[in-house]
């Protein structure tokens, strides 16, 4: 047998490995978990595996051409991480996006964050052992949109589309009515995932009470996004530190009761329907004229640096960016979410059982390109 | 029963049932040993139906193969590795010689005596039968049995359950003696 | 909108709390000294500026030195402070750890250490991340390795290496670091 | 040649024996009690063989009495199975030659 | 019916015909024993005809069947509709290589697909098909399906302990604690059928159907849930497929096997669900019967339905459902089902004497009994939810809104404090 029987411990612990190839850590994730019976005892992540050195790449290549490697970070939500990084790079060369490239990019980063959030609550529920029923569900509307995104900029997930100083192409006149009925049964899809799952009393049992983290805790792991929403802290950077044009725009910020598994579930599934609210009013007043501003090719900023951040999908997703005046970025640095929510992880599973830590781990929806990056 | 299918029934089972229970004998592996008790409890079960008992042929299968084994199954597992093999003690020779005594000693009696009246046709319907001589003539063991089950059952939650004091002391003592060897390993 | 504090204002009042505890502020930040961080911090994420929630941690090889980096947010005033702290030795740079403040420096902390090599007195568990253990430098060092024919400067091979089993460049010849 | 009595009296004697042989020698309690379970297989297939060969006045009595041990049998594994865990949790080890203290 | 009809061996009717003319023909020739031996091997092959072609169907039914639950299209490539791709499935199967690991327990470890096997065959030689339709009509058949359906979990748990892989040794933990608490709970359903029904024997179980004139589920609802329940967690399907529960332990008890021994798995796991669902089927539905219906539709046919339907049920169950987590699923096993088991024994036993002694009009006491029995299950269930919080109408409160109090901790208190119905 595998299991070692260490000399004077009286239980043995077993150390399973979930991960790196595992059913339910969605990627080359490797949870060392000690194990009594199925007590959760201790969790160590051990990761890298899908680690491509992007920081050191992108100080490789020019300004313009990073932005293709931000899309691979998070590849569940490459409109946000384009847009982050963008952001960024705006901010340390002091360019102005013209009006409707920023409309453009909130509706984009709003269309990924359905598409992410919808991805998030399919595997979340799987995990919890659903037969994959959820996830195909959630994965209908997540097509459409990635529909969506292959209209506009040709690519499905890696999509490129943000460019420094706006977006890359205005939205093909086809997108429109499309994206018009998708948003119109938006409203009945999310009614039917609620009535099939969020008073699922599996679903409940599962995950009510699961993986608590508490506001205090949550604040003091850094953790953001769904997870501190989850806990109870209201904070979305949409509304604390608006960026392109979310000050112009109407929604609410869900925010989670007791912090457990279910919370996070609720939380992203009232997201997405704020996110529709949010697509709403784009498409209603989005503006004319031109999308994205004169920018030169070599772009070379003056030395400084710039840290700006947006609400993705999965938290808040930072990019540091130093210039030395130079035509390449001197530091490249990305404040990833799902790798700064794991930091609570231990907190979170030790002392409840294996399927308890699998639950957990789901929603906190790592993506492991951007763990590892 | 002299038919071919009786014969070959009986034969083969009678290898089946000894052959497996000389696997435990010489098996070294607990875990084989307990496969080896379970073709052995079905080779019996076999034997069972031959004798047109069945449903003694039924519930040795649900009894034996289905809890016991499992019941054992587990108590293996919850055993350290060490402990999972199947040696012999001293009392291997002298085991051997009883051993030898008693098979001899009763193949001789079951040959020599003559056993009376030798029925040639089964009795039917042997549950009806079973149950009906249970809850008739039987009924104060039936009863008794009932209240041993019982009692075997709280005795074995009561000898199983394990205190919370009962660890700690343990755990105690383990770190000021150390572990002794508890002999064997695999 | 989040503000950005008044980074003068900040180095006086920590200045206050904590002496000699920042010697100087630059464009974008508050440098504090990295003897007196934890207290200087300890300061911050108190009740006088509510920076408890450590946004992003990282760091900036300078050649010459090593610049940590850290963006502290007050969730509930909605402020924004950049804290730096120089790490002066770029041979065996070492900071001291946040982890007994903020629980999420623990794996930013493990991440800088992992790829820039800085080390973080006082972490519990500092063990390389990405990479694996017995992996040859920290790759985000400028001093690194430079890939050949592109724009920056580094090292052409691995430190440890020996001039013959470099990796294979076919016909280009190494960038040498320009300093 | 008619299978008879002795043919089923043989085996449980051969069972028997062999069933005694594992309780006494093996050192593992489990292995004990599998010896255990080998010596009641051998009666119960006795028992069974004279129910169906022999004559008696309550028909099938024999069948009841087995029924009977193997209720038993139930209760005394689980009861022995207990024993064994209790036995290795207190003294590390199931082997029954190592278990030679009458108190603790 | 005409008599000589039911009796000629061509009657699709009551295929026993065949086998009994072919019996008849062997005795008049050869030795008894022969003929004995050669009406056991048409039970055999008729067996194996029907449980082969089927497995192909069903693995295609249970793969289209859930993707349309899942809202896609399900196998569509491979011959007619996808029909061919259990086909194809089975060559992949066969062709592919079959790993031992290094460390694992050679001889145990090829011995589970085979004993897996076994016992997935001998119980449809208790599942009477007919009237007459039925390889052994044993007066034990209720004993025997429990105890032979009771020693797959020896397999699994040798499958899982000879792989000598944690997510298997876990799997096969998880099988035994499981399938003991569960096989309680089915032994105290069947208990109250055969005490309801007085016979132990499977064919007479539905024979009393047809003379009472209703089905089993109607007069024990209760008792159907919990057999069909544990029925669920012996087969290890969803919500109660801890023992492979995939996104926790991989495959459980099965993760280390490949190729034809995994296929051998796969095919005995759906024969197990499709003879439990036929179980089901026979206690609860009314087996081949079908009030009157079965004179003239073949009574296989009618069973095949009920199967079907069953079957449906169980398809239905692991495209709807997560999974439960072990701890749930023991206390939902010994908390409500036992319990309740134990008081249907009890209530069963009450009106079986009250039927047989008192002789009771039956038009009136079985309308009567089902009607008691019904609101004894919903109440019993409903105390259980009472018990433990359940119910659709105390779903949790979804999440608050922020409205404008955006911060940290103490923005978090303030919208603790805030009356809950703020959305």
């Amino acid at each position: 047998m595998a299991i070692e029987t260490p000399k004077r411990v009286h239980s043995e612990p077993v150390v399973v490995n979930i991960g790196p190839q595992h059913p339910s850590t969605h990627g080359v994730f490797r949870l060392k978990a000690t194990l009594d019976g199925e007590i959760v005892q201790d969790v160590d992540m051990l990761i890298g595996y899908l680690h491509r050195s992007m920081e050191k790449l992108a100080e490789e290549r020019t300004f313009t051409q990073n932005i293709p490697f931000t899309d691979r970070i998070d590849y569940l939500a490459a409109m946000s991480n384009n847009l982050s990084y963008c952001l960024a790079v705006e901010k340390l060369a002091g360019i102005e996006v013209p009006l409707r490239g920023q409309w453009l990019r909130v509706l984009f980063a709003e269309l990924q964050r359905i598409a992410s959030h919808a991805m998030a609550n399919g595997t979340f529920v799987n995990d919890c052992g659903a037969w994959q029923t959820p996830l195909m569900y959630m994965f209908r509307e997540r097509e459409k949109i990635l529909d969506l995104f292959e209209m506009t900029c040709g690519a499905r997930l890696t999509t490129n589309y943000m460019r420094i100083g706006g977006v890359a192409f205005d939205p093909p006149l086809e997108l429109w009515p499309a994206l018009c009925s998708l948003l119109d049964e938006m409203p009945d899809r999310l009614e039917e995932y609620a009535a099939l799952t969020v008073d699922n009393e599996i679903v409940l049992a599962r995950s009510k009470g699961v993986g608590v983290v508490s506001a205090e805790a949550a604040l003091n792991a850094s953790l953001s996004g769904p997870l501190l929403r989850g806990s109870g802290v209201p904070w979305d950077l949409r509304k604390a530190d608006p960026y392109c044009v979310y000050d112009q725009l109407d929604f609410d910020i869900p925010v989670g009761r007791d912090g457990d598994c279910y919370d996070r579930f609720r939380v992203r599934l009232e997201e997405v329907r704020q996110s529709v609210r949010i697509l709403n009013q784009v498409v209603e007043r989005i503006p004319g004229g031109p999308w994205q501003a004169e920018v030169p090719l070599h772009l070379r900023p003056a030395a400084g640096e710039a840290y700006a951040r947006i609400e993705s999908p999965r938290g808040e997703l930072g990019f540091y960016v130093v210039s030395d005046g130079g035509p390449t970025p001197w530091r490249f640095h990305c404040r990833a979410p799902s790798l700064i929510n794991l930091s609570a992880l231990k907190e979170m599973t030790v002392g409840r059982s294996l399927a308890d830590a699998i639950v957990t781990l789901g929603s906190i929806d790592i993506v492991v390109g951007e763990i590892d990056r | 029963m002299d038919g071919v299918g009786h014969h070959l029934a009986f034969w083969s089972l009678a290898v089946i049932t000894v052959g497996a229970a000389l696997g435990i004998l010489v098996s070294r592996n607990l875990i084989h040993a307990m496969v080896m008790l379970i073709l052995s409890f079905i080779g019996v079960a076999g034997l069972y139906l031959l004798l047109s008992a069945e449903f003694i042929a039924v519930v040795q299968i649900l009894v034996y193969v289905g809890a016991i084994s499992v019941l054992m199954l587990f108590a293996i597992l919850l055993t350290p590795r060490a402990a999972r093999d199947n040696a012999e003690t001293a009392m291997r020779y002298p085991g051997l010689i009883l051993m030898g005594l008693v098979i001899a000693a009763t193949v001789f009696v079951a040959l020599e005596t003559d056993w009376g009246a030798v029925r040639e046709e089964p009795v039917a319907e042997s549950a009806r039968i079973i149950g009906q001589s249970l809850i008739n003539e039987f009924v104060l063991p039936f009863e008794i049995a009932a209240v041993l089950l019982t009692a075997a059952l709280v005795g074995a939650v009561a000898l199983a359950r394990r205190d919370d004091e009962d660890i700690d002391a343990h755990e105690q003592s383990l770190t000021l003696e150390g572990r002794e060897d508890s002999g064997g390993s695999s | 909108m989040t503000v950005l504090l008044d980074l003068q204002v900040v180095a006086d009042q920590l200045r206050g709390a904590v002496p000699e505890s920042v010697p100087r502020v630059d464009t974008w930040a508050v440098i504090v000294d990295a003897g007196h961080l934890v207290e200087a911090v300890r300061f911050l994420a108190g009740s006088a500026l509510d920076l408890s929630f450590l946004a992003s941690l990282t760091a900036v090889d300078r050649e010459s030195h090593f610049e940590l980096v850290y963006h502290l947010q007050s969730l509930d005033r909605n402020h924004l402070l950049t804290l730096k702290t120089i790490a002066e030795d770029h041979e065996t740079p070492c900071v001291p750890s946040l982890t007994g403040e903020y629980r999420g420096a623990h794996l930013q902390e493990r991440e800088v250490f992992d790829l820039m090599g800085i080390r973080f007195e006082g972490h519990p568990d500092l063990r390389r991340m990405f990479l694996w253990d017995g992996f040859p430098g920290y790759p985000l060092r400028k001093d690194f390795l430079g890939m050949p024919g592109t724009l920056s400067a580094g090292l052409p091979g691995f430190p440890h290496e020996s001039g013959e089993n470099r990796w294979p460049v076919p016909g280009s010849t190494p960038v040498i670091p320009q300093s | 040649m008619t299978i008879g009595l002795e043919h089923f009296l043989v085996l449980g004697a051969l069972l028997f024996g062999v069933g005694l042989y594992v309780a006494l020698a093996k050192r593992n309690a489990i292995g004990v009690l599998m010896g255990v379970e080998l010596m009641l297989n051998a009666v119960n297939l006795t028992l069974v063989a004279f129910g169906r060969f022999v004559e008696s006045e309550v028909a099938l009595s024999t069948s009841v009495f087995v029924v009977f041990i193997i209720a038993v049998a139930a209760a005394e594994i689980a009861v022995g199975l207990a024993l064994a865990m209790v036995v290795y949790r207190n003294r590390d080890t199931i082997n029954v030659d190592r278990v030679n203290l009458l108190k603790w | 019916m005409s008599a000589w009809l039911l009796a000629a061996w061509y009657d699709l009717r009551d295929l026993s015909g065949i086998s009994r003319e072919i019996t008849e023909w062997v005795a008049s020739w050869g030795p008894e024993w022969l003929a004995s031996a050669v009406s056991g091997a048409i039970g055999a092959i008729g067996i194996l005809a029907v449980i082969g072609p089927t497995l192909m169907i069903l693995i295609w039914t249970e793969r289209k069947v859930i993707a349309r639950l899942q809202v896609r299209y399900g196998p569509n490539r491979v011959g007619p509709r996808g029909l061919l791709q259990p086909v194809a499935d089975a060559v992949k199967l066969i062709l592919k290589e079959e790993l031992v690991p290094r460390a694992a327990d050679k001889w145990l470890f090829f011995l589970p697909p085979v004993l897996v096997f076994i016992p997935a065959l001998l119980v449809w030689g208790v599942l009477p098909f007919g009237p007459h339709m039925q390889v052994a009509d044993l007066n034990v058949g209720v004993l025997f399906l429990l105890a032979v359906s009771g020693t797959n979990v020896l397999a699994v748990f040798i499958a899982g302990w000879a792989s000598n892989n944690k997510y298997a040794l876990f799997g096969a933990m998880r099988v035994i604690a499981m399938t003991i608490s569960y096989e309680i709970a089915m032994v105290l359903a069947l208990l109250t059928v055969v005490f309801l029904t007085g016979t132990m024997s499977i064919n007479g179980i539905v024979l009393w159907q047809q003379q009472e004139d209703l089905i089993l589920i109607v007069l024990l609802p209760m008792t159907a849930l919990t057999f069909l329940l544990g029925a669920t967690a012996e087969l290890n399907r969803t919500p109660m497929d801890i023992a492979e529960a995939e996104s926790e332990i991989v495959a459980g008890y099965h993760t280390e096997y490949s190729g034809m021994r995994f296929g051998l798995f796969y095919a005995v796991e759906l024969a197990n669900t499709l003879v439990m669902s036929a179980f089901m089927a026979t206690f609860f539905l009314g087996g081949w019967w079908l009030w009157g219906l079965d004179a003239w539709v073949p009574s296989w046919i009618i069973l095949l339905v009920k199967t079907s339907l069953v079957y449906f049920v169980f398809i239905w169950l692991r495209g709807t459902l997560p999974r439960l987590r072990i701890d749930q699923l023991m206390t939902f096993c010994w908390k409500l089902l036992v319990p309740a088991g134990l008081l249907f024994v009890a209530i069963a036993a009450v009106e079986r004497t009250l039927l047989l002694e008192y002789a009771w009009d039956r038009t009136i006491a079985l309308p009567v009994m089902a009607v008691i029995n019904a609101a004894v299950t919903v109440a019993v269930i409903g105390a259980y939810a009472r018990v433990t919080g359940a119910g659709a109408h105390r779903a949790p409160a979804g999440p608050r809104m922020a409205r404008g109090r955006l911060g940290g901790l103490r923005a978090a208190r303030q919208l603790a404090q805030a009356p809950s119905g703020s959305d």
